[in-house]
C-alpha cells in the first residue's frame, strides 16, 4: 500500500519529485473526469432533451422519433424482429409520401427482451426520456407494472400483448392512451369451439371421440390460449386427456406421441410460439397419425414454420386473433412489399399488425394536428376505425383493445377478424371468417 | 500478516481513503437531487440492487470461494418470498422484503449441504442445476401462487403514496443504503474470524482440516449470510418493479452479472461497485444498438480475464503499487544529478 | 578430450520463480561422453538448475548453450526435439498409463517415433523386469519399478545429454543400488553424456567423471570425486562422512 | 410393451445425441482441465454449416458432415487461441478452472450473437442426413435417429483408439496426466491443446449436423445441449470417456422414461433432481476420478 506519511520532503533543489507529480496529475485526472464526465453527461442529456422539446413545439424539420420496444434478441427474438420490420416498412412509406405533417420519421429501436419488468420499465422510460411521439410495444410485462410510465408520459404507446389482464389494468386506471392493437387471448377459447361446432354440424368432420390432449409450452401466451381452450371445450362436455406443459425448445415428442397414440384423442391442440418444435411435433406425428384433428397455435403463423415442418403439416389447423388478410389486396400489397424490402415474407402476425399501428397512428396525429399534443392523439385513435392488413381496428371504450370479430361483433367493419387457416398443399388457406376466406376446410388426409 | 490482531475490525484504511470513501458515497447520494431524470434514475436503482446482489455473490464466490451458480435462484426465491408473504399476510412491505431475505438465507443454507462434498467445477454445476429446479418449479408451479410464467401478480410497492420523482428517489437512497451496509458488512466478515476461516478453507483445505476449522459451520454461516442479502436484494426488486419474472434467473442475466463480478475483480471489497457500475453504463450506453449488446459484452468479458485477471480492481491496485515503487525508488535513491535529472525528465 | 566443444554449456546463469532466484551465476559445461555430477543440499537450486536447463523455467539471465546451439528461452518440447533428455525428480511417469505406453512417449520426437519397435527392445533387453510390466499402469508400481521406468523411457530416443534428477530419492537402499547399476549400464554400454543431480557422494562413486559441489544456487567446488573427497573442508561441511 | 419400446428407441436418439456432444466435453476436461462452455456453440455452428451445405448449396450430407467437421475444428482451434491459451502460462497463478470456464463462455456468449446479427432469429431446417424409417413394434425409429446412434458411438469407439493407439493420442493423455513431464519428453502443447479442442468441437459440429434435423439451425440451437451435455458429464464423472458413453445413454433413459410415464412438464426437473442426488451421494459421477475433482 502506498504510504501517506507526507512526501516531497527530499524535493529540495530536484526540480519536480515523482510523489509531487503523481499527486498533481492524480487530482486533475479525477477532477477532470468528475467535471468532464458529469458535464458530458448533462450536456448529452441536455441536448437530446432540447432537440426533442423543439421538436414537440412542432415547428422544426427535426424528424419525429418513434419508440418500438420489441424483444430482438431473446426467447421471442423472431417476433422481435417481424414487429420491427413492420415498422420500419410503414415508417418508410410515410417518410416516402411527404412524412407526417411534413416531418420525417425515425424509429428507435430497443431490446424488450423476455419483458422482465426491470427491463421494460428501463426501456419505456429511456423512450419516454426521449420524449418519442409514440411507442410500440411488441409484447409487455403480463403484470402491467410498466404502464403507469407511459400513462405519465402521456403518449399513445400500442401493444399487442394479447392478455386481458393488460386491458383490464388500462380500464381500471382509466388510462386513455394504452392500446392493445388486438384482442385478448380470452377469444381463442370461443373461437375455435365455434368452428369446431361448425364442422361438426355440417358434418365436414366427426371427432373420433369427444376428448382433446394439450401440449402446450409454458411461456404465458402460449399458456394462456391452451388453458382458454381447455377451459372452452371442458364446458362444452369434450374430456382433456392430457395437458401438458413444456420449455421451449424441444424436438423429441416420442412420449408424447405414446400417450396420444395409445388413446388418441378428437383433437390434439399445441400451442408454442417456437415454430421449431411445432414443426417437429407435426412431423412425427405424421409419421403415424391417429384420427385427430390437429391444431397447432401460433407458431404456423411465423413462415419458417411450413419451410420446416413441409409436407407433414398439411391438414394442420391454427388461428389467430391478428393475423393478415391472405386473400386481401391491401394484403396482398403489404406483402409484396416487405418481401421485396426483406427479401423474406412477412409472416401471419406481428409484421402487419404493426404496420397497420404505425399507419393507423400516424392517421390519429394528422388528424390530431400535432404528434406531440397527446391527449389530441390519443382521442384520435380511440375514435379511429381503421382498415389495415389485419382487418379492421377499433378501440373498445375503456379496454381499448381491438373487437375480435366474429366473437364479439358481427360487423367485420369494426372487429378484427379471428382467423383460422389450414395448411393445404403447402399453402395457407385461410377457411373462417366470411367474408376473409381463401378456401375451404378439408379433413387432413390422415382422415379421409 | 498481522490477521490474527485485526480480528473483527475493519480494514485498516488509511485516512485519505476513508475521506475517499465518505466522499464517493454522499456524491453518490446527491445523484438523485442533482439529476432528476427519470430514466437515469430508474436504470439506476436497477443498478444498485444489482449491486446489493452482486456484493452477496461476491461473497460466496468470490471470498469464500464456493463456486456457487445458483445465487439468482437464491435472490428469486427472497423476491417471490416477499411477495407471498405481503399476499397472503398483508404484512408490511418493509417487514416482507426481511422475511424474504430470510427464507433465501434458508434455502441458501439447504443447498450449503450438498456443496461441501464437492469441489470446483462440481459446485457450480450443482449449484446451477438447483437454479434450474428452482426456476422449473415457479414456471410451472401447479398451484399458481407465483404466477408461473407471467410473473409474480402485482405488489404494492415500499413507496406506494409517493408521486413518480419522489419514489424514485426515495428507491434510489434506500436500495444504496442497504449496498452501503452490505458492502461494510462483506468488508467486515472479511476480517473476521470468520472470514479468515473462509479463505484458509478456501486457499487451504488440510491446513483448515489440520487446524480443526470446521467447512460445515462456516460455509453454512457464509451461505446463510450471502443468501440473506441475495434475499433482500430480491425483496427489492419486487418491490421496486412491483412484479417479477422467473426470466430474471435465466442465462442472460446470469452472464451479464458474472461479467460484472469478474470485471470489477473476484474476491475484492470493491470490485462489484466497479464492475456494476461500469456495465451498467456501457449497457445503457449500448441501449440504442440491441442487437450487438451481448456480443460487445462477451468480448469485453473475454477480454478483461485474459489480460486483466484480477479484474479492474486488481489492476488499479497493482497500477497503484507499481506507482507507490516508482515513488519509493525516486526517494530513496541517492540524489544524484542524473537522478535528479531522470526524475524530473519523467515527470515531465 | 575436454578440447572438443561440450554438449552442455551453461554460462552465468540466474533462475528462480517469481520474485525469489534459487540459482545465482553458475557456470557449468558438460564434455561429450562425460558424467557429470552436481552435489548439494536440499534446497539449493539444483532441481531449478536442471529445470532451467531443460526449458521448464525460464532463466532470468545467463546463457545456456546445447551442442553449439543457444538455447535458453526456448520452449521445453523444442529443447527435447534437440537430444536433451530430462528424468525428473520423482519420475514424472504418466501414472494413468501402462509402462509401455510411457516408454513409448519417450519416442515422442518425430526422429525417434519410427524406430520405436527397436527403443523398446532395447530398455526391456536393459531392464527386463519392465518388460514383465509391460501391460500395468505405472500409478501400481513400486518407486524402485517407476525409477526404471523413468530411466527406460529416457533410452527411448538418442540422448544427447542425460539429465537425472536425484535418482536416489526416497528409495529403499536395495533399489537405489540397483537404480545405480542401470544407470552405470547407461554411461558403459551406451557411452552416453550425463548430467546428474544427488544430494551426497554415497552412490555416485564409479559413475562420477567431474564433481561439483553447489551451495546457494552457486558453484563452491569441483574436480573429480577423489579430489574432493580428499578435501577435508568439502567433506566435513558440506558432506558429511563418505 | 409399445409404451417400453418407445422409451428403449427415445433413449436411443437422446442418448447419443448427448453422447456426441458430450464426448468432446470430457475430452477437453481431460486433458486441459478445462469445462469448455463453447461446445454448445459448436454444435450450433454445425448446424448452421450443415444447413448451408445442404440447403442453399444443395449438396450432399457427406459434404455436410466434412464442412461442418472442418469447419468447428477451426473455430475451436481459435476458441482455444484467444480463450485458453493467453492464459496458460499463469496456470499456477489462477484459479485456472474458473477462469476458462468464464472465457470459453464469454466466446460462447459472443458465436451466438454473431450468429443472431448474421443468420437472424429464425430456426432453419436441416434436411436428414438419411431419411425414411423403420417400425418396431409400432413404433418408429427414424434412420437418422440410427444414423445418429451409429456415428455417435463409433465416433466414441475412434476416439478410444485414438486415444490408446497413436502418437497423438498418447500424447494427449500424457499431458493430462503431467504436463511438464509431457514436455520434456517433446510433446508441444503449444499445438496440441489447440488441436485438442479443436478436434472436441468438431464431435460436436458433427453433433449439430444431426441435431439440425431433429432441433433446426439456430442461433440458440446450442443451449439446450450444452446444458444436457453438462448434465451428462457430471454423471459420468469428469474426464471419463467411457463415464460419458454411459451417463450419456442413462440420462437418455431417464429422460426418456419420465416423458412417457409422468408427463412432460416435470421431466426437465427430474433430470436436474437426479443430478442433484448423484452429485449429494457420488460427487465425482459414476466414473469420476475423486482427485480429478480437487485440481
Amino acid at each position: 500500500m502506498a504510504d501517506q506519511q507526507s512526501g516531497g520532503g527530499s524535493g529540495g533543489g530536484r526540480g519536480l519529485s515523482r510523489r509531487k507529480f503523481l499527486q498533481g496529475a492524480t487530482t486533475a485526472g479525477v477532477g477532470g473526469l468528475v467535471v468532464g464526465g458529469a458535464g458530458g453527461f448533462v450536456a448529452g442529456r441536455g441536448s437530446k432533451s432540447s432537440t426533442n422539446t423543439t421538436g414537440g413545439t412542432g415547428a422544426s424539420t427535426e424528424p419525429i422519433l418513434i419508440g418500438s420496444a420489441s424483444p430482438v434478441t431473446g426467447p421471442f427474438a423472431s417476433d422481435g424482429q417481424q414487429m420491427v420490420r413492420g415498422q420500419q416498412l410503414a415508417i418508410d412509406e410515410i417518410n416516402a409520401n411527404g412524412g407526417l405533417l411534413g416531418r420525417q420519421l425515425k424509429l428507435q429501436v430497443l431490446d424488450s427482451k423476455a419483458q422482465e419488468p426491470d427491463v421494460m420499465k428501463n426501456v419505456l422510460q429511456k423512450l419516454v426520456s426521449q420524449n418519442v411521439a409514440a411507442i410500440f410495444a411488441g409484447f409487455t410485462t403480463y403484470t402491467s407494472v410498466e404502464f403507469p410510465i407511459v400513462a405519465q408520459a402521456g403518449m399513445p404507446m400500442f401493444h399487442v400483448n394479447t392478455w386481458h389482464g393488460n386491458v383490464e389494468y388500462v380500464q381500471q386506471n382509466n388510462i386513455t392512451n394504452i392500446f392493445q392493437g388486438d384482442p385478448s387471448e380470452t377469444s381463442y377459447g370461443s373461437g375455435f369451439i365455434t368452428l369446431v361446432n361448425q364442422f361438426i354440424d355440417s358434418g365436414a368432420w366427426t371427432p373420433s371421440s369427444k376428448s382433446t390432449y394439450v401440449v402446450t409450452s409454458n411461456d404465458p401466451y402460449s399458456l394462456a390460449i391452451a388453458k382458454a381452450f381447455k377451459a372452452g371445450m371442458e364446458k362444452q362436455c369434450w374430456k382433456t386427456l392430457g395437458f401438458e406443459q413444456y420449455t421451449v425448445p424441444q424436438a423429441d415428442y416420442g412420449g408424447q406421441l405414446v400417450k396420444i397414440r395409445n388413446n388418441p384423442p378428437g383433437i390434439v391442440f399445441f400451442s408454442s410460439y417456437a415454430p421449431g418444435d411445432e414443426a417437429s411435433f407435426i412431423k412425427q406425428f405424421a409419421e403415424s397419425p391417429t384420427p385427430s384433428l390437429v391444431y397447432e397455435q401460433y407458431a404456423p403463423s411465423i413462415p419458417e414454420y411450413l419451410d420446416l415442418a413441409k409436407d407433414a403439416a398439411n391438414g394442420v389447423l391454427w388461428s389467430t386473433v391478428v393475423g393478415v388478410l391472405a386473400g386481401d389486396d391491401r394484403a396482398k400489397a403489404f406483402i409484396d412489399k416487405f418481401t421485396q424490402k426483406f427479401s423474406r415474407p412477412p409472416g401471419f402476425s406481428n409484421a402487419g399488425d404493426q404496420y397497420d399501428l404505425v399507419h393507423l397512428w400516424a392517421e390519429a396525429a394528422a388528424v390530431a394536428g400535432d404528434p406531440f399534443d397527446f391527449a389530441k392523439v390519443n382521442a384520435a385513435v380511440a375514435n379511429t376505425v381503421y382498415r389495415g392488413t389485419c382487418g379492421a381496428y377499433s378501440f373498445l371504450p375503456g379496454t381499448l383493445t381491438c373487437y375480435p370479430y366474429p366473437d364479439e361483433t358481427l360487423d367485420p367493419s369494426l372487429g378484427m377478424a379471428h382467423l383460422t387457416f389450414q395448411i393445404q398443399n403447402g399453402e395457407q388457406v385461410l377457411i373462417s371468417p366470411d367474408p376473409y376466406t381463401t378456401g375451404k376446410f378439408e379433413l387432413p388426409s390422415w382422415l379421409r | 500478516m498481522n490477521d490474527a490482531s485485526r480480528v473483527g475490525k475493519l480494514p485498516k484504511l488509511s485516512a485519505g481513503s476513508r475521506l475517499g470513501i465518505v466522499a464517493l458515497i454522499a456524491i453518490v447520494a446527491a445523484v438523485p437531487v442533482v439529476y432528476t431524470n427519470h430514466y437515469v434514475l430508474t436504470f439506476l436503482v436497477t443498478a444498485l440492487i444489482t449491486l446489493v446482489l452482486n456484493t452477496s455473490w461476491n461473497f460466496v464466490l468470490g471470498i469464500a470461494g464456493v463456486w456457487n451458480f445458483g445465487m439468482l435462484a437464491i435472490y428469486a426465491i427472497g423476491a417471490y418470498s416477499e411477495g407471498l408473504v405481503m399476499l397472503h399476510t398483508g404484512m408490511p412491505a418493509p417487514i416482507a422484503v426481511l422475511l424474504g431475505g430470510v427464507a433465501a438465507g434458508a434455502f441458501s443454507v439447504l443447498l450449503a449441504f450438498p456443496t461441501l462434498r464437492l469441489f470446483g467445477i462440481y459446485t457450480s454445476l450443482l449449484t446451477f442445476s438447483f437454479a434450474q429446479v428452482v426456476q422449473f418449479v415457479i414456471v410451472n408451479d401447479p398451484k399458481g401462487l407465483t404466477g408461473g410464467s407471467f410473473g409474480f401478480p402485482t405488489v404494492k410497492g415500499l413507496y406506494p403514496n409517493l408521486g413518480p420523482l419522489a419514489q424514485l428517489r426515495a428507491y434510489y437512497w434506500t436500495v444504496l443504503a442497504v449496498v452501503v451496509v452490505a458492502t461494510f458488512a462483506v468488508a467486515w466478515i472479511r476480517s473476521s474470524r470468520l472470514g479468515i476461516a473462509l479463505r484458509t478453507i478456501r486457499d487451504a483445505p488440510a491446513y483448515a482440516a489440520a487446524r480443526g476449522v470446521s467447512p460445515l459451520k462456516y460455509r453454512m454461516l457464509a451461505f446463510a449470510i450471502s443468501g440473506f442479502i441475495a434475499g433482500v436484494a430480491g425483496g427489492l426488486y419486487l418491490s421496486y418493479n412491483q412484479s417479477i419474472t422467473s426470466s430474471v434467473m435465466g442465462l442472460t442475466p446470469m452472464s451479464i452479472d458474472v461479467t460484472m463480478l469478474v470485471i470489477g475483480g473476484l474476491g475484492t471489497l470493491f470490485g462489484p461497485v466497479i464492475g456494476t457500475g461500469l456495465l451498467t453504463f456501457i449497457q445503457q450506453a449500448l441501449i440504442d444498438y440491441p442487437g450487438v449488446q451481448l456480443s460487445i459484452l462477451g468480448t469485453i468479458l473475454l477480454i478483461i480475464v485474459v489480460f486483466v485477471p484480477g479484474g479492474l480492481v486488481g489492476l488499479i491496485s497493482r497500477t497503484r503499487r507499481r506507482l507507490s515503487n516508482w515513488v519509493e525508488e525516486d526517494e530513496t535513491a541517492l540524489p544524484t544529478t542524473e537522478e535528479a535529472a531522470r526524475s524530473t525528465e519523467a515527470g515531465t | 578430450m575436454t578440447d572438443a566443444a561440450p554438449i552442455l554449456d551453461v554460462r552465468g546463469l540466474w533462475a528462480g520463480y517469481g520474485d525469489s532466484i534459487v540459482v545465482r551465476d553458475l557456470d557449468l559445461s558438460v564434455g561429450a561422453g562425460q558424467t557429470v555430477v552436481m552435489i548439494g543440499p536440499n534446497g539449493h537450486g539444483k532441481t531449478t538448475f536442471l529445470r532451467a536447463v531443460c526449458g521448464l523455467i525460464r532463466p532470468v539471465r545467463g546463457e545456456v548453450w546445447l551442442a553449439g546451439e543457444r538455447v535458453d528461452g526456448r520452449n521445453p518440447e523444442a529443447i527435447a526435439g534437440m537430444g536433451l533428455v530430462h528424468v525428473m525428480q520423482g519420475d514424472g511417469l504418466f501414472s494413468d498409463m501402462t509402462v509401455e505406453e510411457n516408454l513409448l512417449m519417450g519416442a515422442f520426437p518425430t526422429t525417434s517415433w519410427g524406430a520405436r519397435q527397436g527403443a523398446l527392445e532395447r530398455a526391456y533387453g536393459l531392464f527386463p523386469l519392465l518388460r514383465e510390466r509391460r501391460g500395468q499402469r505405472a500409478r501400481t508400481l513400486s518407486g524402485g519399478e517407476r525409477r526404471l521406468v523413468g530411466l527406460g523411457r529416457a533410452l527411448m530416443r538418442e540422448a544427447r545429454i542425460l539429465l537425472i534428477d536425484e535418482p536416489s530419492l526416497g528409495l529403499a537402499p536395495v533399489m537405489i543400488d540397483t537404480v545405480y547399476g542401470a544407470i552405470r549400464e547407461i554411461r558403459e554400454r551406451l557411452g552416453t553424456t550425463i548430467l546428474l543431480v544427488e544430494e551426497n557422494f554415497t552412490h555416485i562413486g564409479g559413475v562420477a567423471d567431474v564433481v561439483h559441489v553447489v551451495e546457494m544456487g552457486g558453484i563452491v567446488r569441483s574436480g573429480s570425486l577423489e579430489e574432493l573427497s580428499n578435501d577435508r573442508t568439502v567433506v566435513e561441511t558440506y558432506l558429511g562422512s563418505l | 410393451m409399445s409404451q417400453i419400446v418407445a422409451i428403449l428407441i427415445s433413449t436411443l436418439v437422446l442418448g447419443s445425441i448427448y453422447g456426441l456432444v458430450a464426448i468432446g466435453m470430457t475430452l477437453i476436461y481431460g486433458t486441459l482441465r478445462i469445462l469448455d462452455m463453447s461446445q454448445g456453440s459448436m454444435v450450433m455452428i454445425g448446424g448452421f454449416v450443415a444447413w448451408g451445405v445442404l440447403v442453399v448449396a444443395n449438396s450432399d450430407p457427406v459434404v455436410a458432415l466434412v464442412a461442418a467437421f472442418a469447419a468447428t475444428f477451426v473455430l475451436g482451434t481459435f476458441t482455444q487461441l484467444i480463450s485458453v491459451q493467453p492464459l496458460m502460462s499463469r496456470r499456477s497463478d489462477l484459479d485456472f478452472e474458473m477462469v476458462t470456464f468464464i472465457t470459453t463462455f464469454a466466446v460462447a456468449i459472443v458465436f451466438s450473437n454473431l450468429a443472431l446479427q448474421i443468420f437472424g432469429p429464425f430456426q432453419k431446417d436441416v434436411p436428414p442426413v438419411i431419411s425414411g424409417s423403420v417400425s418396431i413394434i409400432g413404433q418408429n425409429l427414424s434412420y437418422q435417429s440410427l444414423a445418429m446412434a451409429v456415428t455417435s458411438i463409433v465416433l466414441m469407439g475412434a476416439l478410444g483408439l485414438f486415444l490408446a493407439r497413436t502418437r497423438w493420442g498418447l500424447a494427449i493423455r500424457a499431458v493430462a496426466q503431467d504436463l511438464d513431464a509431457a514436455r520434456t519428453m517433446g510433446v508441444p502443447v503449444g499445438r496440441l491443446y489447440p488441436l485438442t479442442m479443436g478436434l472436441a468441437s468438431a464431435l460436436a459440429g458433427i453433433g449439430g449436423v444431426f441435431l439440425g434435423a431433429q432441433f433446426f439451425a439456430s442461433p440458440t440451437a446450442g443451449d439446450l445441449p450444452l446444458l444436457e451435455a453438462l448434465i451428462v458429464v457430471i454423471f459420468g464423472g469428469l474426464g471419463s470417456l467411457s463415464g460419458t458413453l454411459y451417463a450419456a445413454y442413462a440420462i437418455g433413459f431417464i429422460q426418456s422414461a419420465a416423458i412417457v410415464t409422468i408427463g412432460e412438464t416435470w421431466t426437465l426437473p427430474v433430470l436436474y433432481g437426479v443430478i442433484l442426488l448423484v452429485l449429494i451421494f457420488r460427487p465425482y459421477g459414476l466414473r469420476g476420478n475423486p482427485s480429478e475433482a480437487r485440481l
